[in-house]
C-alpha cells in the first residue's frame, strides 16, 4: 500500500522497559488519519505498554513517536491530551472518589469550549452514567466504570483515541454498542488504535491490524487479511 | 491507585526481603533466622573489635537498642503496612516499668518482664479497636495513644518523677559478665547485651517474614479483602503484629532504661515515635537490615554532625531528604537492587 | 591546654536557656585565652548541643569524658539532661557544674555534681515570704507542665504549707499553650483568692501575663526566676506592669549599691555580652557565667588540671561573687547560694525595680 | 458442597443493588450468573463471600446457615473467590501470592513461626510445592518468582485463580475470570474451570463471555437490576426473550448460539 | 455564665489557629495524598518573617503580605527540591521527606532568624473588647476571620475552579490525571504554594496572641494534624470543624474539668470519634470495590 498522506501516528523503533526489564523491543507501527487499527496479542505481549508509551505515561528508552509528523516522544504526558490524544486505559483508572460527572468533565480538562453537548452525548451512549452522575465513580460496577473510562476519553474530543480493551467487562449488548460507537467515531473523523481480546470483533471493524508477540510486532496487514490468516485464527481467534 | 489517599503504602517487601540475607545457600542450609542472627552477631563483634573507647560502646549500645525497637516497626509497618506514631509509648512503658519496679522492691529482671508484658497487654487491648482504622487515621489514633501514655508519665510525678524523669536503680550488665568471670566496663557490658538482644530480635523478625504467619501479614499489607477471602483472620493477624511490635519496643525501652540509669517521659514522646518510624523507612521499612541501617544512621549521624554545630539540623534534614529522594524505598532495598542488577 | 566540656540545650524546647549559655561560655573562653588562659595554659571549650534530650546529653557527656578528655563539664541546661549525666561523673571522677534549677540535683549531694542557679525551692521560699509579708494567705497557682514548672510547683506546695499559705487553686498549662484564659478565669473565680503565682519558664508565663491583663485581673501576681530576663518584658509588654518575681542582680545592674560585691561581675558581664552579641544577656547566661568563673577559679586555686583536685578546690570555694549571687560551697552544699542573693523585683514603668523589704 | 442462597439482598444509598435473589449451586456443576452491567452480580458475590453484610436473606452451605459469617470464616467453610477488580498482592511474587492461598492448611502456630521451628518450615515447604503446582496449572510456572506488580492484567487474572485453587476450597466463586483473555486464552481458562468442577467442586461463575458461559454452565441465573429475572439451563436462557432483550442483544445471542453449536 | 463565654472565646480563638493549619494540610493532601509534616514550619516562617520585618520598622500591612509570600516561596521550593524529585516514591517515603524538610527548615530558621521568642502588636491594638462579661482580644477576631476566609476560599477553589478540580483529580489518580491533560506537577506546585501561604498566614495572624519561635512548628503540625484527622482528611469543612472542636475541647476541659488533662481529653475525643466514624467527622467513606 502506498503512503498517500502523512500518517497520523507513526512509531518507529520504540523500546520501553520497566526498570531493567525491556518489554518493547523496537516497535514500528503506523495509524493513518481516519483509520481503525486493531492490536492483538497474548497476555503479557506488551500491548498495554505500547499504548501507555503513546499517551506518555510510560517512559520510552529509544525510538520515535510522531503525531502528524511531529515527534512527541519528549512531550510530557499531560501535553499529549491537548495534542489530541485520548486514552481509555487498561484497568479503567477512573477517579474513584470524584463523582461520575466530574470524571467526565475532567476528560475535557484541556478543552476551553463548552463540555455540555459532549457530556449529553456520553450520557446518551451510556444512560446508566446519567443516573449515577452525582455518585462517586468508585461505587460503580466494573462494567459501568468501563463505560465511564470510555466516555471520559470521548470527552477529550481526541484526534487519536487509544482504547485498551474497551469491551472488557461489558455485557454483550454493550459490547455491540461499543463497537458501534467506535465505528461512528471513526465516521466523525476520529482515528482509533484499539487493543482488543475480542479479536474477531475488533478486526471485523478495523481497517488494519497488528499482531504483537513478546514485545515485537510479528504480523501486520489489512484486517480482513488477518482475520483470514490461519495463524491468527489458531492463535487468537480460537477457530 | 496513586493517591487513593487513605492507605499509606510502604516500600515493596519483596525486593527488600530478597536482600534479607545475601547468601542464598547459607540461608537454605541453616534457615533464614539463624543466618540473620549470625550476621548480626558478627556485626556486634566487629564493633567491639574496632571501638577505641567507652564512648563508642555507648553509641553502639544505642544503635542496637534502636535497631531492636525499629525491628518492631519493621514488623508493623514493613510487613503489614500499618503506621504507628505512638510506638514510643510502648517503649516508655518498658522503660518506666524497669525503673519503677525496684522502687517497690521488684527486682529489675522481673520489672522488665512485667513492663514488656504490660506493653503487650495494652497493645492487645487497644489494638482491636484502633486497628480497624487505616492509613493516616491509624497514625493519629496511635499518636493519640502514645500521647496519652506520655501525659500520664509526665503528670503522675509520684510514680514517675514527672517531666524531669527518674533514676533507674538496679541491674548492671557488668555483673552479668562477672558471673562468668569477665570484667567489663559497664558501657561495654551493655553493648554486648544490647547487641545480643537485637540479634535475637532480628532473627525472630526474619523467621516471621518467612513463615506462614508472615506471609499472611504481608498479604494484608497488599490487600485486606483478598487476605480475608483466603481465610486469614485479618483483625487477629493485625493485632498480633501490633502486640509483637509493642513488645519489641518495650524490650528496647527496658534495655535503654537500664543502660542509661535515668529516663524521662520524652522516651515516650511524639518525637521519639517519629524517630523510630523515620529510622525504619530510611533503612527500608520492610527489612530488619533496614532497621539496623536506619538506626545506625540516625543514631550516629548526630554524633558526626556536631562539627557543623549551628547547621547540624539543616544537614541532618538535608541528608534525610536526599536519601529518600535517591533511594525511594530506603537504603537497604536500594542497595539490594543494585546488587541484584549487577548479578543478573 | 585545658579542656572544658559542655552539653547544653542549644536547640530544641529549651533553646532559650542553652543558647545564651553557650554564647556566654564561648565569649568567656575567648576572653580568658586573650588574657593568657589559666596559669598560662590555653583553655579549649568543647560544646555539644543535646537539645535538652537526656539520652543525648548522656552520650555527649560520655564523649566529653572519654574522647575529648575534658577536666570538667558544664551543663545540662535542663534538670532532665543534668540528672541523666550526673551518675557518669562519679564513675569517672570528673567535676560537673549544672545550670539547671531543680533541687534534686544537689539534694542529696553527689560528690562531683555542683550547680549555679538557685533552686526552685528557694524561689518559692522567696515568693511566699513576700506574700506573707504582704499579709496575703490564699494563693492560686498556675504552673507550666514542663520540668521546671512541675518541679517548682511541687516545691511551692510544700513551702506554702510551711509558711501557712493556703493554695486555693492549682491550675496548669502546657509549655507551648497559647491561651490560658480558662485557667485564669477559674483562679479568679475561686473564693477568697488573694494572689497568683506562676511557676514556669519560656513563653508560657508571658502568655499567662497577657491573659491576666486581658481578663482585667488585679490580684498580686508573681512570676518565677524562670522569666527573669528583659526578653520577658518585651513579650509581656504592659501587661507585666506591677508583677513581682525573685531574681538575680543581673536585671538591675544600675541599681546595685556601690559596695555590692556583685556589682562588678554583673556590669562586666552585661558590657561584654552586649558588645559581643548586640543583645542583653539573660539570667540563664548568667548561670553559665558563674559556672565558668567558679571552675576557672577552682583550677587556678588547685594549681593542677587533675579533675579530682579541681573538684576539691571547687568544693572549697568561699565567697565567690558571681552574677547570680555569692557562692560558698561546702561538702553539704553544692549550690552554695543563700536567699540573700535572690531579690524580689517588680515591674514598674517597663523596667525592673527592687521591692523595698 | 452445595451453596444455597435464599432471598438475599442489600441496598446502597436506597438503591437495591441485590434484591431477594435465591438459587442453589450444586457440587460438580458450574452455575453461572449473568446479567447487564450493574445488575448486582459482583455485589451478590460480595454478599455470599462475606465482604458485605446482607440486609436480608440467608446463605447456606450444605444446609448449614453461614449468613453473616466474616469472610475469613467463610473461607474456612471452604469458600474461595476471585475478584473482578484484581486483588492480588502486588508486592509479593507470584509464588508467594499463591502460597498465601495455602494459609488455611498451614498448621503451624505463631511461636513456631517466630522461632523458625520445624512445623513452620515444613508448612512453608509444603505450601511451596502446592503453589508451584497450581501456578503450573494456571500456566504461570515461569513467572513464579516475578513480583505480581510486574505482571500483565491477563496474567494476574490467572494468578487469582491459582491462588483460589490452592485454598482447597469446595466452593469457588469466579468473577469474570476470562476478562482480558483472548479467545484462545479463554478456552484455557474454560478447560481449567471445567476440570475444577469435574473434581466435584461447586463453581459459581460470573462472566460476560457468552461462549464460555454456554459451553460450561449446567445452570444459569440471570440478574437484572438486582433481581433474578430468569434461571435455567443454557438452552433455556439463550432463547429467553427477556434475557435477550435485557442482556444478550444480537451479538450475545449469536455468540451463545455459536457456543451451543460449536 | 460569663465564664462559659470566656472559655468559648478561648476555645474558638485557639481552635481557629488549629483550623488554619489543618486547612493547609488539607490542600496538600488533596493534591498528593501526602500529609505534609513540614506544614508547621510554614506557620513559623510566616510568624518569624513578620516579626523580623515589624521589628525592623516595616509597617504591619506591608510586613504581613511579605511574610505570606515568603512562606509561599518556601512552599514552592519544598515542592521543587524535595517532593518532585522523589517522583512516585511510596507514600511513607514522601512523609519522611516532609519530616526531613521540617528538620531542615527548623535548622534554617534558627540560622536565618534566632532562637528567641517573638511577638508583635495585634493588628487592631491589644485592648481587650468586652462581650457580655467576657473579654476578647481584637486579634482573636482577626484569627477567626482569617480561618473562616481561608475555609471559604478553599471550599470554592477546590470545587468550583478548574485548577481546583485538577488538584483533586491529581490526588485521586495521578496517572489518569495526566491522561486527561492535567499537568500534575503544576497542580502539586500550586497546592504546595497555596498551602504554604495558608500556613504562613496562620502564623502572621496568630503571633500577636501565641508568640512564635523557630521551633514551634512541631507543635503546630501536631495540633493541625489532629484537627485534620478529627474532621476527616481532605475535607475543608472537616479541617475547620476539627480545629474548632479541638480548641473548644481544650478550653472547656481546662475550664470545667482539669487543666492537667486538657490535651488528653482532646486525644480521647479523637479516639472516640474515630472508633465510631473511622473516616473522621466529615471525611468521605473510603470505598473500595472489589
Ligand atoms: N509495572 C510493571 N513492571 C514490570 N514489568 C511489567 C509491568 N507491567 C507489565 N510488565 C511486564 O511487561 C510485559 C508486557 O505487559 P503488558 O501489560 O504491556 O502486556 P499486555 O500485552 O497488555 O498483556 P494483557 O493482555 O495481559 O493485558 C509483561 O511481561 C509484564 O509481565
Ligand atoms: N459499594 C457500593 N457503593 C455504592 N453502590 C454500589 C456499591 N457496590 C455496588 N454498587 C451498585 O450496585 C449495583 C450493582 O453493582 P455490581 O458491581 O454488583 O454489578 P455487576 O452486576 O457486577 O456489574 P458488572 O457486570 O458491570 O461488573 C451498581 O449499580 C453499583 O453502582
Ligand atoms: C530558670 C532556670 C533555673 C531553669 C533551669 N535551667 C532549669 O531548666 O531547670
Ligand atoms: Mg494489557
Ligand atoms: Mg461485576
Amino acid at each position: 500500500m502506498a503512503e498517500t498522506t502523512e500518517p497520523l501516528l507513526s512509531i518507529t523503533g520504540l523500546r520501553s522497559a520497566y526498570g531493567p526489564i525491556e518489554v518493547l523491543h523496537g516497535i514500528d507501527l503506523t495509524v493513518r488519519e481516519g483509520e481503525i487499527v486493531s492490536l492483538v496479542g497474548a497476555n503479557g505481549a506488551g500491548k498495554t505498554t505500547l499504548m501507555r508509551c503513546i499517551s506518555g505515561v510510560q517512559p520510552i528508552k529509544a525510538g520515535a513517536i510522531r503525531l502528524a509528523g511531529e515527534d512527541i516522544a519528549r512531550r510530557p504526558d499531560h501535553a499529549r491530551a491537548s495534542l489530541g490524544i485520548a486514552h481509555s486505559p487498561e484497568g479503567r483508572q477512573i477517579f474513584g472518589d470524584l463523582s461520575v460527572s466530574e470524571n467526565l468533565a475532567l476528560g475535557g480538562y484541556h478543552r476551553r469550549d463548552a463540555l455540555g453537548p459532549d457530556m449529553e452525548e456520553v450520557y446518551r451512549l451510556f444512560p446508566i452514567l446519567r443516573d449515577k452522575s452525582a455518585l462517586p465513580a468508585g461505587g460503580l460496577s466494573g462494567g459501568q466504570q468501563q463505560m465511564l473510562a470510555i466516555g471520559r476519553a470521548i470527552m477529550g474530543r481526541p484526534r487519536l483515541l487509544l482504547l485498551d480493551e474497551p469491551s472488557m467487562g461489558l455485557a454483550p449488548v454493550l459490547v455491540d454498542q461499543v463497537f458501534a460507537v467506535v465505528k461512528s467515531l471513526r465516521d466523525r473523523g476520529v482515528t482509533l488504535l484499539m487493543v482488543e481480546q475480542n479479536a474477531y470483533a475488533a478486526l471485523s471493524i478495523a481497517d488494519r491490524g497488528y499482531v504483537m508477540e513478546q514485545g515485537e510486532i510479528t504480523l501486520s496487514g489489512l484486517a480482513s487479511e488477518l482475520i483470514a490468516d490461519p495463524r491468527i485464527r489458531e492463535a487468537y481467534l480460537g477457530a | 491507585m496513586a493517591g487513593q489517599g487513605t492507605t499509606v503504602a510502604t516500600a515493596p517487601v519483596e525486593t527488600a526481603r530478597r536482600a534479607h540475607v545475601g547468601n542464598g545457600k547459607a540461608r537454605a542450609l541453616i534457615g533464614p533466622g539463624l543466618c540473620t542472627f549470625l550476621i548480626f552477631a558478627v556485626l556486634v563483634a566487629l564493633g567491639a573489635l574496632i571501638f577505641p573507647s567507652s564512648y563508642f560502646y555507648r553509641v553502639g549500645t544505642l544503635v542496637w537498642i534502636n535497631t531492636l525497637a525499629v525491628t518492631g516497626i519493621v514488623v508493623l509497618l514493613g510487613y503489614v503496612g500499618l503506621v504507628s506514631l505512638g510506638h514510643a509509648g510502648f517503649f516508655a512503658i518498658g522503660a518506666y516499668a524497669t525503673a519503677i519496679g525496684p522502687n517497690y522492691g521488684i527486682p529489675s529482671p522481673l520489672a522488665m518482664a512485667g513492663g514488656v508484658a504490660l506493653a503487650g497487654l495494652l497493645a492487645l487491648v487497644v489494638g482491636r479497636p484502633i486497628l480497624r482504622l487505616s492509613g493516616y487515621y491509624l497514625a493519629i489514633a496511635t499518636l493519640g495513644l502514645g500521647m496519652l501514655i506520655w501525659m500520664v508519665l509526665s503528670k503522675e510525678a509520684w510514680l514517675t518523677g514527672g517531666p524531669d524523669g527518674m533514676t533507674v536503680s538496679g541491674m548492671n550488665a557488668r555483673n552479668l559478665f562477672k558471673l562468668v568471670g569477665l570484667k567489663l566496663k559497664s558501657a561495654e557490658a551493655w553493648y554486648w547485651v544490647a547487641g545480643f538482644v537485637a540479634a535475637i530480635g532480628a532473627a525472630i523478625a526474619v523467621n516471621l517474614a518467612n513463615s506462614p504467619s508472615g506471609r499472611a501479614l504481608r498479604a494484608i499489607h497488599d490487600s485486606d479483602v483478598a487476605a480475608r477471602s483466603l481465610g486469614i483472620d485479618v483483625a487477629r493477624a493485625k493485632s498480633r503484629a501490633f502486640v509483637i511490635s509493642a513488645i519489641y519496643a518495650a524490650v528496647a525501652g527496658a534495655l535503654l532504661a537500664l543502660a542509661n540509669g535515668y529516663i524521662t517521659p520524652e522516651t515516650g514522646g511524639f518525637m521519639h515515635s517519629v524517630e523510630m518510624v523515620t529510622m525504619a523507612v530510611l533503612g527500608g521499612a520492610a527489612s530488619v537490615f533496614g532497621a539496623l541501617v536506619g538506626a545506625l544512621i540516625l543514631t550516629a549521624l548526630p554524633q558526626l554532625l556536631t562539627v557543623f554545630a549551628d547547621y547540624e539540623h539543616m544537614v541532618l534534614g538535608a541528608i534525610m531528604v536526599v536519601t529518600m529522594i535517591a533511594m525511594r524505598r530506603g537504603l537497604v532495598p536500594f542497595i539490594a537492587d543494585l546488587w541484584n542488577r549487577r548479578k543478573s | 591546654e585545658i579542656r572544658i566540656g559542655a552539653s547544653l540545650a542549644i536547640t530544641g524546647p529549651a533553646a532559650f536557656l542553652g543558647d545564651p549559655e553557650a554564647k556566654t561560655l564561648e565569649m568567656l573562653v575567648e576572653e580568658l585565652n586573650a588574657n593568657g588562659g589559666i596559669n598560662g595554659e590555653e583553655v579549649e571549650l568543647i560544646v555539644y548541643d543535646d537539645g535538652a534530650d537526656p539520652n543525648k546529653a548522656r552520650t555527649f557527656a560520655t564523649r566529653l569524658i572519654e574522647e575529648d578528655e575534658v577536666v570538667a563539664v558544664i551543663g545540662g541546661s535542663s534538670t532532665g539532661a543534668t540528672m541523666a549525666m550526673a551518675p557518669l561523673f562519679a564513675d569517672y571522677e570528673i567535676p560537673f557544674i549544672s545550670l539547671a534549677g531543680a533541687v534534686v540535683i544537689v539534694d542529696p549531694v553527689q560528690e562531683f555534681v555542683f550547680k549555679t542557679p538557685h533552686t526552685d525551692r528557694m524561689a518559692c521560699e522567696k515568693i511566699f515570704a513576700d506574700i506573707t509579708a504582704r499579709g496575703l494567705s490564699k494563693v492560686g497557682l498556675i504552673s507550666g507542665t514542663d520540668g521546671f514548672g512541675a518541679s517548682m510547683r511541687e516545691q511551692c506546695l510544700d513551702v506554702a504549707e510551711a509558711s501557712g499559705v493556703e493554695i486555693v487553686a492549682d491550675e496548669s498549662y502546657g509549655a507551648t499553650d497559647s491561651d490560658m484564659t480558662p485557667q485564669l478565669t477559674n483562679i479568679a473565680a475561686t473564693d477568697g483568692i488573694e494572689a497568683i503565682v506562676n511557676p514556669g519558664f519560656g513563653q508560657g508565663p508571658a502568655v499567662v501575663t497577657r491573659n491576666y491583663a486581658q481578663l482585667g485581673l488585679e490580684l498580686p501576681f508573681y512570676q518565677s526566676h524562670g522569666v527573669a530576663s528583659d526578653a520577658f518584658l518585651d513579650l509581656a509588654g504592659e501587661a507585666a506592669e506591677g508583677l513581682r518575681l525573685p531574681a538575680t542582680p543581673l536585671l538591675i545592674p544600675d541599681q546595685l549599691a556601690e559596695d555590692d560585691p556583685q556589682r562588678q561581675p554583673v556590669q562586666d558581664y552585661i558590657a561584654a555580652y552586649e558588645e559581643k552579641y548586640g543583645e542583653k544577656p539573660s539570667t540563664f547566661g548568667g548561670y553559665a557565667y558563674d559556672a565558668f568563673h567558679l571552675l576557672v577559679d577552682a583550677i587556678e586555686r588547685a594549681g593542677s588540671t587533675d579533675p579530682v583536685e579541681i573538684r576539691d578546690a571547687l568544693e572549697a570555694t568561699e565567697g565567690h561573687a558571681g552574677v547570680t549571687g555569692v557562692y560558698s560551697f561546702t561538702p553539704e552544699d553544692h549550690m552554695g547560694l543563700d536567699l540573700s542573693a535572690f531579690r524580689i523585683l517588680k515591674v514598674a514603668d517597663g523596667g525592673w525595680k527592687p521591692v523595698e523589704e | 458442597m452445595s451453596l444455597e442462597i435464599d432471598g438475599i439482598g442489600i441496598a446502597f444509598g436506597g438503591i437495591k443493588a441485590v434484591d431477594g435473589v435465591s438459587f442453589t449451586a450444586k457440587p460438580g456443576e458450574v452455575t453461572s450468573i449473568i446479567g447487564p452491567n450493574g445488575a448486582g452480580k459482583t455485589t451478590l458475590f460480595n454478599l455470599v463471600s462475606g465482604v458485605y453484610r446482607a440486609s436480608s436473606g440467608t446463605v447456606r452451605i450444605d444446609g448449614r446457615d453461614v449468613t453473616g459469617l466474616p469472610a475469613h470464616e467463610l473461607a474456612r467453610c471452604g469458600m474461595a473467590r476471585t475478584f473482578q477488580n484484581l486483588q492480588v498482592f502486588p508486592q509479593m511474587t507470584a509464588l508467594d501470592n499463591v502460597m498465601t492461598g495455602c494459609h488455611m492448611q498451614e498448621k503451624s502456630n505463631l511461636l513456631a513461626d517466630l522461632l523458625g521451628l520445624g512445623p513452620a518450615r515444613r508448612a512453608t515447604a509444603r505450601s511451596r510445592d502446592a503453589a508451584m503446582a497450581a501456578l503450573a496449572r494456571a500456566g504461570l510456572a515461569d513467572l513464579a518468582h516475578r513480583p505480581a506488580s510486574e505482571m500483565s492484567y491477563g496474567q494476574l487474572k490467572r494468578l487469582e485463580i491459582a491462588r483460589a485453587l490452592v485454598t482447597g476450597c469446595t466452593i469457588l466463586l469466579l468473577d469474570e475470570p476470562a476478562a482480558g483473555c483472548n479467545a484462545v486464552e479463554t478456552r484455557e481458562v474454560d478447560d481449567l474451570i471445567h476440570a475444577i468442577a469435574e473434581e466435584g467442586k461447586t463453581v459459581v461463575l460470573i462472566e460476560h463471555d457468552m461462549r464460555m458461559v454456554m459451553r460450561i454452565s449446567s445452570h444459569i441465573v440471570v440478574l437484572d437490576q438486582g433481581r433474578k429475572i430468569a434461571e435455567g439451563g443454557p438452552e433455556e436462557i439463550r432463547t429467553n426473550s427477556q434475557v435477550i432483550a435485557a442482556y444478550l442483544g444480537v451479538h450475545g445471542a449469536a455468540e451463545a448460539e455459536a457456543a451451543a453449536h460449536g | 455564665m460569663s465564664e462559659l463565654l470566656q472559655f468559648l472565646i478561648s476555645g474558638i480563638t485557639v481552635g481557629a489557629i488549629y483550623a488554619a493549619i489543618a486547612l493547609g494540610f488539607t490542600l496538600i493532601y488533596n493534591a498528593s495524598g501526602v500529609v505534609n509534616f513540614a506544614q508547621g514550619e510554614f506557620v513559623v516562617i510566616g510568624g518569624m518573617t513578620a516579626a523580623a520585618l515589624i521589628g525592623a520598622g516595616v509597617p504591619v500591612w506591608i510586613a504581613a503580605p511579605l511574610a505570606v509570600i515568603a512562606g509561599m516561596l518556601v512552599g514552592v521550593l519544598l515542592y521543587r527540591l524535595a517532593i518532585r524529585p522523589a517522583g512516585q516514591a511510596p507514600l511513607v517515603s514522601l512523609i519522611i521527606i516532609t519530616i526531613g524538610a521540617s528538620i531542615f527548615l527548623r535548622g534554617a530558621m534558627q540560622a536565618v532568624f534566632d532562637k528567641q521568642i517573638h511577638r508583635y502588636d495585634g493588628f487592631s491594638g491589644d485592648a481587650p473588647l468586652r462581650v457580655g462579661g467576657a473579654t476578647i482580644l481584637p486579634q482573636s477576631l482577626w484569627i477567626i476571620g482569617g480561618s473562616v476566609a481561608v475555609f471559604a476560599f478553599l471550599a470554592w477553589f477546590l470545587n468550583r475552579t478548574r485548577a481546583g478540580r485538577g488538584i483533586r483529580a491529581t490526588a485521586s489518580n495521578r496517572m489518569a490525571a495526566a491522561l486527561v491533560g492535567i499537568n500534575t506537577g503544576r497542580a502539586m506546585n500550586l497546592s504546595f504554594a497555596l498551602s504554604a501561604a495558608i500556613g504562613a498566614l496562620a502564623g502572621v495572624l496568630a503571633t500577636p496572641v501565641t508568640f512564635t519561635s523557630y521551633d514551634v512548628g512541631v507543635l503546630m503540625a501536631l495540633k493541625g494534624f489532629s484537627a485534620t484527622m478529627l474532621g476527616g482528611v481532605g475535607s475543608p469543612l472537616g479541617a475547620l470543624a476539627g480545629g474548632l472542636l479541638i480548641g473548644l475541647i481544650e478550653a472547656l476541659t481546662a475550664g470545667y474539668i482539669s487543666s492537667d488533662y486538657k490535651d488528653a481529653s482532646a486525644f480521647i475525643v479523637i479516639l472516640l470519634v474515630l472508633f465510631l466514624r473511622p473516616q473522621g467527622l466529615f471525611g468521605a467513606r473510603i470505598m473500595e470495590r472489589v
